[in-house]
């Protein structure tokens, strides 16, 4: 089981803020999961439209891609910073 | 080493220069940054920009700016250093983040405070809404020129 | 429109950020330095000077500072500007000179906050005499790198 | 006639704050005007030893060695500026 929270513009378009997901293997990268959220479709496939403009944290750090994600693992996704 | 907070509270520059500097005779300069709620402001006047709503991810905030501001003193001798980041819903005008550095000398304390507020904005994890006097909000986009700032610092 | 002060008396840091943005949005970042009368601080940790004096050129010192102040105006779209510069005596920890630059966006008020303590430094007739613990007394030199970060802005 | 202003540690060196001098000309360079006081010696001469440490304006402008001065003047001498 992971936590995935959503940010910003994310979370409109997902309609939710935190869930949790059971894995489908030990462990996945950011980017099968990423493909595994947006073939739900409807506001999640909308989410990841450009996935150019998503960013990805794996327990508080930024992550790339290739980046692993285990059982237990908070995954928040959101739009380029803007803050400052 | 850094005074670090996130907070939906205003802040007070001053009073934040004048814990930083108190009793101190070993800083020779000290360098701050604010950032401040700014209208969009149209050619005829009225605003466009109603407010701002700054979002942030709570568990990861803080982590961030610690690394930053612990960055900051590794490249520069710094003798003070305080970053303040409001969230929540601020009206034009209003304080939004606030940087300070102080150094023995100024350059070090200027660097430092531009360091600070390019890395702040491309590395800490707040979004910023635009809630417009029309009714409508648009999340802000990142800026190309911001992620070009933040790059300057990562050939030093 | 720059607001400049030649004073012996202190300044507040926060009241003068206040008086700058005090009722403005169209104003996104502010840019501060503030130099500050530095303790030479030996190894020891005895204080070395016992203070700062300051002597000007009265009729050409705001003169000069407004020469400094244009020419900031003119290189960046600034929506507000602030020097001020003590003279007279000074003991370590003390403020010596407070620079604002206020804008639209932060590099512009960065920039000419840098511009403005690097031209005062070189182009402003003042002087500092540190009077030492030991009762003697030594006009500071000029540094080669003052005239560096002067010169910097002199190709723009 | 002109008026001569000393700061800093020309003023020390020179033992005065400010002066009058008549000219010996309608108008003579700073440079020339340098000649003239060092000529005094003592003070005067140990003020002007390293010429190069020696800035001068002329009624309240920069000037340089070339630059003329003329009856009526405020010329002031003082070291390079370390304010800031």
């Amino acid at each position: 089981m992971i936590t995935i929270l959503w940010f910003a513009w994310l979370r409109e378009r997902t309609g939710s803020a935190e869930e949790t997901l059971m894995l489908p293997e030990a462990e996945i990268t950011v980017a099968a999961l990423i493909e595994l959220l947006a073939a739900r479709g409807g506001g999640y496939a909308a989410a990841f439209q450009n996935r150019r403009t998503v960013r990805c944290a794996v327990n508080q750090e930024f992550a790339e891609p290739e980046a692993l994600v285990r059982a237990g693992d908070e995954v928040a996704f959101f739009p380029p910073v803007t803050g400052g | 080493m850094a005074r670090i907070l996130v907070s939906e509270a205003d802040f007070d520059a001053g009073a934040e220069i004048t814990a930083l500097t108190a009793g101190r005779t070993d800083i020779g300069g000290i360098g701050c940054f604010i950032g401040t709620v700014r209208d969009a402001v149209p050619q005829a006047g009225a605003p466009i920009v109603a407010a701002l709503t700054l979002e942030h991810y709570p568990a990861m905030t803080e982590r961030a700016i610690s690394r930053i501001t612990a960055e900051a003193e590794r490249r520069w001798s710094l003798l003070g250093c305080t970053v303040i980041h409001r969230v929540g819903r601020m009206l034009p005008g209003e304080n939004i983040v606030l940087v300070l550095a102080a150094s023995a000398h100024r350059q070090a304390a200027l660097d430092a405070t531009s360091f600070l507020i390019d890395w702040l904005k491309t590395k800490a994890p707040f979004w910023k809404r635009e809630d417009l006097a029309d009714g409508g909000s648009v999340w802000v986009e990142a800026r190309e020129e911001d992620d070009a700032a933040a790059a300057r610092w990562q050939t030093k």
